[in-house]
């Protein structure tokens, strides 16, 4: 049941003096690792954060050469704990029993007699890759641990924002006077209007002063026709009011009377017939 | 760090003033400091702040809900530029509507319709309308009496105009669709003499 | 009103900076004048406008994606003060899955796996997405087509960064080699092995 409890002292010291044997140093240590407290386990194993991470803590803990890990004692020692939370039904991600594999085949590979022509070739060490993961885990492990300690905004500091006074405008679209001649030439395209649809600078002059006059009539009351006449206009201007008026009639916008001749004459919008 | 002095304490209460994402109660700003200042110091450095604020773009003010800094309202036209959005545009229908009145006022919806060769929808006229660019100027005296529209003084202002006479002359390029339009169909009649009329 | 003088344009771009929702660059700046002051003139106001505010509570600092005011750290404490809620702090699990994308970016989900040498859960994934500081910017060409996953801007800005290369420097594998031999790092509290460095 209790593989930890079991297995503990019996390998106590044949591993430590692998240990020693491997990598030169005395494991002075590693007994007492290989005991755990049972209802620490949890904690062990919420501490890691997957098999390369308690990999690395193994053989730092038990201060390994990690260019050149011991395979047998670090795999025991792996299996051991893998073992402890499986027997204490503590739910195993399945990558550590994937790593488990992995080390025993690495520990495996390297207990085989190699073959002639492979140690001629490019001698691959079988615990290569696994000493490039735990390398790169550590890099990233430790670039985490500086990202953390890096001011966060929000964390560390605030954006200052202050409120902007007044309320939102709604954005009215823009019209330009090319926007304008653009769709001009657009109906006359379209319509390809072949009359009457020209203007000029005198036309349009006398068109603005007809929407004029109309206003000034606004109402429906009579106006004196010497008061649609702004002096200030200068001559052209008073005869392009002229015109207008005339312009007026005869599209039947406006009514002209006059009692008697000389009278004043008065003019008012044209009513319902 | 803990606040010392008057100065101290008026720092961090801008600062906090500055971040935060609404008005600060005086009680609140009370609440960050180990050694409250009491109501009366803030108080009194509230106005320190708004005095010290006077003058400047952003200013501090005080809300029912309590202080915060805003921006003065000279500012909103600059700000407003800021914005991602892309201006709206007006439709061609409302462009071509504006076009027409602009050019051919006072002028009926009936005359428009002529012109475009399609009905006007009513949106179009109050679109036009509702932004201050026409108004009604009058009804013509045939059956309905249709309401004639035409463009207002703040069209001008915000074109940019003096008067509609400043508004660009289409005889340049009506002269090329007349010149395009005589080759085709009437060959004998000169460009020059539909002008006069 | 319409700018006139340097000190009118540096107080409409100091406005710009308080009230804006996010860091401002140049060409936004300048977007907000009829009259364009140029690029130069707007950096050399904004050069300005940091040496004005040192010395307060509230900083001027360029970040990835341009200016923006911020309060300075030392003030941290009486602003948390305010806070209903805490800042979240980061699983380890999240910090790892943060740092592998952003010095391997862009990287997969499995990228990520092969690196941390266990499954990532989707909500590490959600947790980064949410705060904005990663997003999907394509897809492998292998079978399931697996997202590739990258920072972004809004991570820079919030880690005070202009780019990517400010990053701090990623631990030299030897150096790696002796941290991992060394009996004196802790393999609990990853603060202490950073603290080393």
């Amino acid at each position: 049941m209790s593989l930890v409890l079991d297995l503990a002292p019996v390998e106590t010291t044949a591993q430590a003096d692998a240990v020693a044997r491997l990598s030169g140093v005395p494991m002075l240590e590693l007994p007492q690792d290989l005991y755990i407290p049972p209802d620490a386990l949890e904690i062990i194993l919420e501490a890691f954060e997957g098999p390369l991470d308690l990999l690395l803590y193994l053989i730092r803990k038990s201060n390994l050469d990690i260019l050149d890990i011991p395979m047998a004692p670090l795999t025991r020692q792996y299996l051991t704990y893998v073992e402890a939370m499986r027997s204490h039904n503590l739910e195993l991600a399945a990558d550590y029993l994937l790593m488990a594999a992995m080390l025993l085949e690495i520990k495996s590979r390297m207990l085989l007699p190699r073959p002639r022509q492979e140690a001629e070739a490019e001698e691959q060490d079988p615990r290569a890759e696994l000493v490039r993961r735990l390398l790169e885990y550590e890099q990233m492990k430790m670039a985490a641990a500086r990202l953390d300690a890096m001011p966060h905004a929000t964390r560390d500091y605030e954006w200052v924002g202050v409120v902007v006074a007044g309320k939102v405008v709604e954005r009215l679209p823009e019209v330009s006077l090319h926007d304008l001649q653009l769709a001009w030439l657009r109906i006359v395209t379209k319509a390809r209007l072949v009359q009457h649809h020209t203007v000029r600078r005198d036309e349009l002059s006398v068109r603005e002063h007809m929407s004029a006059i109309l206003r000034k009539l606004a109402g429906g009351a009579f106006v004196v026709f010497d008061g649609l006449f702004e002096p200030g206009l200068g001559p052209a201007g008073l005869v392009v009011s002229f015109l207008a008026v005339l312009e007026l009639v005869k599209e039947r916008l406006v009514d002209i009377a006059q009692n008697e001749p000389f009278a004043p004459i008065y003019v008012k919008l044209a009513s319902e017939s | 760090m803990n606040p010392t002095s008057a100065d101290d304490y008026r720092r961090v209460i801008e600062v906090a003033l500055l971040a935060a994402p609404g008005p600060l109660g005086i009680g609140k700003l009370r609440q960050m400091f180990e050694l409250d200042p009491g109501a009366d110091l803030v108080r009194r450095l509230l106005d320190e702040l708004k005095q010290e604020w006077s003058g400047r773009g952003v200013e501090l003010v005080q809300l029912a809900s309590g202080w915060r800094f805003q921006t003065r309202p000279e500012y909103q036209v600059f700000l407003e530029r800021l914005k991602e959005e892309r201006p709206p545009k007006y439709s061609r229908a409302v462009l071509e509507t504006l076009a027409i009145i602009a050019y051919r006022q006072p002028v009926t919806r009936g005359d428009i319709e002529d012109i475009r060769g399609v009905a006007v929808s009513p949106n179009v006229i109050k679109t036009l309308e509702s932004r201050g660019w026409i108004d009604i100027v009058g009804h013509r005296d045939t059956p309905g009496r249709p309401a004639l529209f035409a463009t207002t003084r703040s069209f001008l202002d915000d074109l940019g105009l003096r008067s509609l006479t400043e508004l660009p002359a289409l005889t340049e390029l009506e002269r090329i669709m007349d010149l395009v339009d005589s080759k085709e169909t009437q060959p004998f009649a000169p460009a020059h003499e539909e002008a006069q009329d």
